[in-house]
C-alpha cells in the first residue's frame, strides 16, 4: 500500500485565470478517488495536468516515486497512467478492434522505426490477422462488453459504447492508474448502472482510479474517498458521506447568498 | 483456404496481364504514357502515405521527386555509379531532405504546413535553376545514362525501349505497393491512423506524434525520390521543372480523385487520370484546345464536393448496392 | 410566450436533450438549474437557432420557430447572452454594443437604449473606446448583458452570468439582473449555478438532469424543497 | 561611393514599398477570408489574374488614364462577383463539414481550373497594361520612379483606406470583424452568417481583383501569373498573422522591401524565394505571425 500518485501544491494559470490553485492530494494504491466540484472548478484541468496534456505553472506531480511534472502525455502513458476524455476521443475511422490494437503496442520499448522494421521483418501478415494480439484485444472488448462491435468503424458506434471503447483502449496500455473524465456524461440511467459495474470491475483487478463525475449516484456509489474542487481550490476531502454533508461543499454547489441562513 | 486460393489466382492473372501488355500494345508512345503513369502511381502512393494516413498536407512533394532525379542522374553522370544503385541513392537523399522538412512540419498544420512545404519546394527549384555548375540550370541535365543491362547467365536484358522500362516500372510499383501495404497494415500503420483521427487521443495511449511524423515524412520522401530516379533514367532529361508546383498538384489531384487514405485510390487515380488526360490530348486535334487541366481542376472540385471518398468510394458503394440489390 | 414541447437535440450520436418540455410566460423570471453537462446551454442554443432540434416544437407567441436561422430568432426578440462572456475581444466596447443593436433600424430607440444601458453600467460608459478583450471578467460580463439589452429583447436568456466571477462582482451582476427584471420588465430565462439565489428571484424553475426535466415548480417552493439539494447535486 | 549606395538603397526601398503595397492589397483579401471563414484560398492569385485581364480588355476599349481607372472599377466588379459565385458554389457547401485539407484542396482545384481556363480564353502570350501617362517619371529627390508606379502605390493606399473605413464604420464591416472574432456570439447578435460569408468573400476577391490590375501594371500579365500573387499573399498573411488585416498591410510592405533589397544586395536569382525564407523563419520563431496574437485556447 501507500500513495501511487501525489500532487504537491499544483497550480495552473491560463492568462489571468487560475484554473487550479495550490492543490495537493494523494491517491492510494488500489483506491477509487472521486473528484467533484461545480462547473468550471478545474477538475478537467487537474486531469490534464496529471496526464501531461500541459505542464503546471507551479507544483509537482509524483507517480510511483518518480517526478512526472514535466513529462509529456505520451511519456506519462508509458509510465503507467492512462486516461479517458470528457468528450470521447476515439479513432473514428478505425474499427473498435483497431482502436484497442493501436493502444497495445509496447511503446516503452518501441519507437516508430522499430515498428517500421517490425512491419517488414517480424509480422507475417497484417496486424488484424495476428492471432495473439487480436485475442488480447478481443478479450478487452469483451471485458467492457462491446465485442459485438469488434469490426465496426468506431465513428459509427452508439455514443454510450464509444465511452466504453475509450476505456478498453486505455486499459490496453496496461495502466496502473486510470484517469476517468466524466465516464457517464451523456449516458441514460440504464447505461449508467453498466458503467458503474465496469469501473468497479476494473478496480477489482488492482487498477487505481481517479474519476471526475457529476452524476452523484455514480460517484457516491463507487468512490472510496472524494475530493471537492471549487474555483480551482481543494475545499474538502474524505469519506463520501462526510464530504457530501460538509456545509462548505453544500455552499459551493448551491451557492452562497448574503441573507441565507445556515 | 479457397478465399486465399482465389486471391492468389487473382494476383497471378493480374501479373500475367501486366506482363502481356507490351505484347498486345506495341505503340511506343502509348508505352511511354504507361511508364509515366507508373511513376506517378509511386508518387501518388507516397504522397498519400503522408496526407491520407497522417493528415499532413505536403504541397512540396515534387521537390523530393526532383531531388531523387537529380541525385540519381548526377551520381551516374559524374561518378559512374550504377543507375540501379542510383535509384535507391536518390530515394535516400530525398529521405534525408524529407527528415529535414519533417522538423518544421512538426509544429505546423493546415495552411501553415501547406505554405511551408510549397516554400521548401520553390527554394529547391530555384537552387536547381541557379546552381549551374551542378545542374546546368534551366537547361537541365540531358543525356542521363540508361539503366545498365542485367545479365542472368546467357540471357541479357537491355533497357533501351519503353517496353523494357515498362517492366522496371511495374516492378517498382509492385515494390512500393508491397512496402506501403505492409506499413499500413502493421502496428506502425494503425498508429499513424490513430494519430490522424485524434492526436490527443493518440498521445493518451503513449504515441509520440512527433517521432512518427518524422518517420512518415522520411519514408514518403524516400519513395518520391525513388520515383524521381526512375524518371531520370527513363526520360534521360532532368530539369528544374520536376520540382514545380504543378507536379505536386497533379499528384494530389490523382490521390483525391482516386480516394484519399486508401491504397487502391492513388493507383486508380494515377492510372485513370493519365489515361483520361491522353484521351483528352487526342481530342485536342478535334477541339483545337487543350482542356486536359481544366478537366483536372473541375474533377478535383467535384470530387471534394460530391464524392469525398473518391473513385474507390464510388466503386465500393456501387458494389454494395449491386450486392444488396440481389 | 415561449413554449417548448418534447424537444430532442443531439450532437452527432450523443443525445443532449431527450424530450424536454417547458414554458416561459410573459413577465416571468424562469430559472433553469442542473449540473454540468445536463443540457442547459444546449437548450438555450437550440432556442436561439444555433443548434438544430431533431424532434419537438418550440413556439413563440403562438408561432413555431424551431430550426429557424438564428438571425430570425433575434428578430423575434429572443436574445441570448452566451456563457463565458463571449464578447468580441478586438472590437471596442462601443462597437460591441453596436453589434448588439445589429438588427435594429430605429436609430432613436437605439440611442435611448444606449443611454439607459450606460446608466445601468456606468463603467462601460467610461470604457467606451477600450477594446473588449482588455476588460476584467466582471466588466466583460456586464458588456455581454448590456449588448443583449441593446437587441431590444422581449425574452432575455442569460447563460451562467456569474460563472467564474469573484463574489463581489457576482453580487453586482445579481443586482443588475434583478433591476432588468423588475424595473425594465423584461422576461428572463436564467441559467445559473448559484441555486439558492436563482431560486429566490425566480417565479418558476426547472431542474434539468442528463437532458431531461426532472422537477418543475415555483422558485419559492423549490427553494423550500428538501430534495432540491439532493436533486441539484445530481441524484 | 557611399552617397551612391545610399541613393540606390532608397531607390530599392521605394520600389519595394510600391510592390509591397500591391502585395498588401491582395493579401488583405486572403486574410479576411481566412479570418471570417477559416478558408485558406489558394485561388486568391487567380482572382488577381482575372482582374488583370479585365483591365487588359477595358484598356483596349477605352485607353488613357480614364481607361486605367475604369479598368480598376471593372476589375473590382467582375472579380467581386466571381468571388461571390465561387463562395456560393464551391466553398459554402463545405462550410458545415470542412476540414483544413478539404478547403485547401478545393481551392487548389479552383486554382487549376481558373489558371487553365485563362490559358484557353486568353492564350499564352503575355500582355501588358499600357502606361496611360506615357512613361513620365517623377523625381522624388533621393529616388525616382514612374508616375504610373507612384499612382499604383497611391491607388493601393486609397483602396486600403476605403476598406478600413468599411470595416470600422459600416454596420456590415463591424459585423464582419465580429464574426471573425466569435462566430457563435455573432449569430446571437442576429447577424446572418451566410450573408457575412458572401460579403467577406466578395470583398476579399474584389481586393485581389484591384490588386491584380496594379500587379498587372507593374509586371506582365499571363494566364498562369496567379501562382505568384497567391504565394506572396500567403507569405504576407503568415508574416502579419492569419486573419489580421493590419498585419497584412505591414506584412506586404515588409515583404516588398525585403524582396527589393534582397534581390539587389544578396542574389537576384533568389528574389522570389525571399518571401519563403522569411515565412519559414517566422513560422519557426513565432507561428502566430509578427503581428499575431496567440491563438485563443
Amino acid at each position: 500500500m501507500g500513495a501511487i500518485l501525489t500532487t504537491d501544491r499544483l497550480t495552473k494559470n491560463f492568462g489571468g485565470l487560475t484554473a487550479v490553485n495550490d492543490v495537493s492530494f494523494s491517491l492510494e494504491q488500489g483506491e477509487i478517488l472521486g473528484l467533484i466540484g461545480p462547473n468550471g472548478a478545474g477538475k478537467t484541468t487537474l486531469i490534464n495536468l496529471i496526464s501531461g496534456a500541459f505542464p503546471p505553472s507551479k507544483g509537482t506531480i509524483t507517480f510511483e516515486g518518480r517526478n512526472i511534472t514535466r513529462d509529456k502525455a505520451h511519456t506519462v502513458n508509458t509510465l503507467g497512467i492512462a486516461r479517458t476524455f470528457q468528450v470521447v476521443r476515439i479513432f473514428s475511422r478505425l474499427t473498435a478492434l483497431e482502436n484497442v490494437l493501436a493502444a497495445m503496442v509496447d511503446r516503452r520499448r518501441k519507437g516508430p522505426w522499430s515498428l517500421v522494421w517490425d512491419s517488414f521483418f517480424r509480422r507475417a501478415c497484417a496486424l488484424t490477422e495476428d492471432k495473439e494480439s487480436c485475442a488480447t484485444a478481443d478479450s478487452l472488448l469483451d471485458f467492457v462488453g462491446i465485442s459485438k462491435y469488434r469490426d465496426e468503424q468506431a465513428g459509427n458506434m452508439p455514443y454510450a459504447l464509444t465511452k466504453r471503447l475509450e476505456i478498453a483502449r486505455a486499459l490496453a496500455t496496461q495502466p496502473k492508474l486510470l484517469l476517468l473524465d466524466e465516464p457517464s456524461s451523456g449516458l441514460n440511467p440504464a447505461e449508467l448502472t453498466g458503467q458503474i459495474d465496469l469501473i468497479q470491475k476494473i478496480n477489482a483487478q488492482g487498477t487505481s482510479i481517479l474519476i471526475i463525475e457529476h452524476v452523484m449516484k455514480v460517484i457516491m456509489g463507487i468512490s472510496h474517498r472524494l475530493i471537492v474542487l471549487h474555483y480551482g481550490e481543494k475545499i474538502a476531502e474524505g469519506e463520501p458521506e462526510k464530504v457530501y454533508n460538509d456545509p462548505l461543499v453544500v455552499e459551493a454547489y448551491l451557492g452562497g447568498d448574503s441573507d441565507a441562513q445556515h | 483456404m479457397s478465399a486465399r486460393l482465389r486471391k492468389m489466382l487473382l494476383w497471378a492473372v493480374t501479373l500475367a496481364a501486366l506482363f502481356m501488355v507490351p505484347y498486345v500494345v506495341e505503340d511506343r508512345y502509348f508505352m511511354h504514357i504507361v511508364v509515366m503513369a507508373g511513376i506517378f502511381t509511386i508518387l501518388t502512393l507516397s504522397w498519400n502515405l503522408l496526407a491520407g494516413y497522417t493528415g499532413q498536407l505536403n504541397l512540396g512533394h515534387a521537390a523530393f521527386y526532383g531531388i531523387g532525379a537529380y541525385t540519381s542522374a548526377i551520381l551516374a553522370m559524374q561518378t559512374g555509379l550504377s543507375p540501379w544503385l542510383g535509384l535507391f541513392a536518390g530515394g535516400l537523399v530525398a529521405a534525408v531532405f524529407g527528415l529535414m522538412l519533417g522538423f518544421p512540419a512538426l509544429r505546423l498544420s493546415g495552411p501553415y504546413l501547406a505554405i511551408t512545404t510549397i516554400g521548401f519546394a520553390e527554394i529547391l527549384r530555384l537552387v536547381a535553376m541557379n546552381w549551374v555548375e551542378l545542374t546546368r540550370g534551366s537547361l537541365g541535365l540531358s543525356g542521363v545514362p540508361l539503366l545498365t543491362p542485367i545479365k542472368i547467365g546467357d540471357f541479357t536484358m537491355q533497357f533501351y525501349f519503353e517496353r523494357d522500362y515498362y517492366y522496371v516500372v511495374v516492378a517498382a510499383v509492385l515494390f512500393t505497393l508491397f512496402c506501403i501495404r505492409r506499413l499500413i497494415g502493421s502496428e506502425f500503420g494503425v498508429t499513424l491512423q490513430a494519430m490522424r483521427d485524434d492526436e490527443a487521443g493518440a498521445q493518451s495511449i503513449g504515441i509520440n506524434p512527433s517521432s512518427y511524423k518524422l518517420a512518415v515524412f522520411t519514408i514518403s520522401a524516400f519513395f518520391a525520390g525513388f520515383a524521381g530516379g526512375l524518371f531520370a533514367h527513363f526520360a534521360r532529361l532532368v530539369s528544374p521543372e520536376l520540382l514545380a508546383l504543378h507536379n505536386t498538384f497533379d499528384i494530389l489531384t490523382m490521390a483525391m480523385i482516386g480516394g484519399l487514405g486508401t491504397i487502391a485510390g492513388p493507383i486508380l487515380g494515377a492510372v485513370s487520370l493519365t489515361i483520361l488526360s491522353e484521351a483528352l490530348r487526342s481530342m485536342e486535334e478535334v477541339l483545337k484546345i487543350d482542356i486536359r487541366l481544366i478537366v483536372y481542376g473541375l474533377l478535383l472540385i467535384l470530387t471534394i464536393l460530391f464524392m469525398r471518398e473518391g473513385l474507390v468510394g464510388v466503386i465500393k458503394n456501387t458494389w454494395a448496392r449491386v450486392k444488396g440489390g440481389r | 410566450m415561449l413554449n417548448i414541447e418534447n424537444l430532442k437535440v443531439a450532437y452527432g450520436k450523443a443525445v443532449a436533450l431527450h424530450d424536454v418540455s417547458m414554458r416561459v410566460d410573459r413577465g416571468e423570471l424562469v430559472t433553469l438549474l442542473g449540473s454540468n453537462g445536463a443540457g442547459k446551454s444546449t437548450l438555450l442554443k437550440t432556442i436561439s437557432g444555433v443548434n438544430r432540434a431533431l424532434e419537438g416544437r418550440i413556439t413563440w407567441e403562438g408561432r413555431e420557430i424551431q430550426n429557424q436561422p438564428s438571425h430570425t430568432i433575434v428578430n423575434h426578440g429572443i436574445i441570448q447572452v452566451p456563457e463565458g462572456r463571449a464578447v468580441f475581444p478586438d472590437l471596442s466596447v462601443a462597437e460591441n454594443l453596436r453589434m448588439g443593436a445589429f438588427t435594429r433600424r430605429d436609430d432613436d430607440g437605439v440611442a435611448k437604449d444606449l443611454n439607459e444601458v450606460f446608466e445601468l453600467f456606468p463603467r462601460l460608459k467610461e470604457r467606451r473606446t477600450q477594446l473588449a478583450g482588455t476588460l476584467s471578467g466582471g466588466e466583460a460580463q456586464m458588456l455581454a448583458i448590456a449588448r443583449g439589452l441593446l437587441s431590444a429583447p422581449k425574452l432575455l436568456m442569460l447563460d451562467e452570468p456569474s460563472l467564474g466571477l469573484a463574489p463581489v462582482v457576482r453580487e453586482a451582476i445579481y443586482h443588475v439582473i434583478q433591476q432588468i427584471y423588475q424595473e425594465k420588465g423584461i422576461t428572463i430565462l436564467l441559467v445559473e449555478q448559484n441555486a439558492r439565489w436563482a431560486l429566490k428571484v425566480a417565479t418558476r424553475a426547472y431542474i434539468l438532469e442528463n437532458g431531461r426535466v426532472t422537477m418543475e415548480d415555483t422558485g419559492a417552493a423549490l427553494a423550500a424543497n428538501p430534495d432540491v439539494q439532493r436533486a441539484y447535486l445530481g441524484h | 561611393m557611399v552617397p551612391v549606395m545610399d541613393s540606390l538603397f532608397l531607390q530599392q526601398v521605394l520600389n519595394g514599398l510600391i510592390t509591397g503595397s500591391v502585395y498588401s492589397l491582395i493579401a488583405i483579401g486572403l486574410t479576411m477570408i481566412f479570418g471570417v471563414m477559416k478558408i485558406s484560398n489558394f485561388a486568391q492569385g487567380d482572382y488577381s489574374m482575372v482582374g488583370a485581364y479585365t483591365a487588359v480588355f477595358v484598356m483596349a476599349w477605352v485607353g488613357g488614364w480614364l481607361g486605367w481607372i475604369g479598368s480598376v472599377v471593372a476589375a473590382a466588379a467582375v472579380v467581386g462577383l466571381l468571388g461571390v459565385v465561387t463562395e456560393r458554389l464551391v466553398f459554402r457547401p463545405l462550410m458545415t463539414r470542412w476540414t483544413d485539407i478539404d478547403m485547401i484542396m478545393v481551392s487548389i482545384g479552383l486554382f487549376i481550373l481558373l489558371d487553365n481556363l485563362a490559358q484557353l480564353f486568353f492564350g499564352a502570350t503575355p500582355r501588358m497594361i499600357g502606361d496611360p501617362f506615357g512613361g513620365v517619371t517623377v523625381n522624388l529627390g533621393v529616388a525616382s520612379t514612374s508616375l504610373l508606379r507612384l499612382f499604383c502605390f497611391f491607388f493601393a493606399g486609397i483602396t486600403i483606406f476605403c476598406l478600413e473605413l468599411f470595416l470600422n464604420r459600416s454596420r456590415m464591416g463591424v459585423a464582419i470583424r465580429a464574426t471573425s472574432q466569435n462566430r457563435f456570439a455573432a449569430q446571437l447578435m442576429g447577424i446572418d452568417i451566410n450573408q457575412v460569408y458572401r460579403i467577406t468573400f466578395g470583398v476579399g476577391a474584389l481586393l485581389a481583383g484591384v490588386g491584380g490590375v496594379l500587379y498587372g501594371t507593374l509586371f506582365a500579365i499571363y494566364p498562369t501569373m496567379g501562382a505568384l500573387p497567391t504565394l506572396k499573399a500567403f507569405a504576407v498573411t503568415i508574416l502579419g498573422g492569419m486573419g489580421n488585416v493590419r498585419g497584412a498591410i505591414w506584412g506586404g510592405l515588409i515583404l516588398g522591401v525585403a524582396e527589393a533589397l534582397g534581390g539587389n544586395y544578396i542574389a537576384m536569382e533568389y528574389k522570389q524565394a525571399i518571401g519563403f525564407f522569411i515565412i519559414i523563419l517566422v513560422l519557426l520563431v513565432k507561428p502566430s505571425g509578427l503581428f499575431g496574437r496567440k491563438e485563443g485556447a
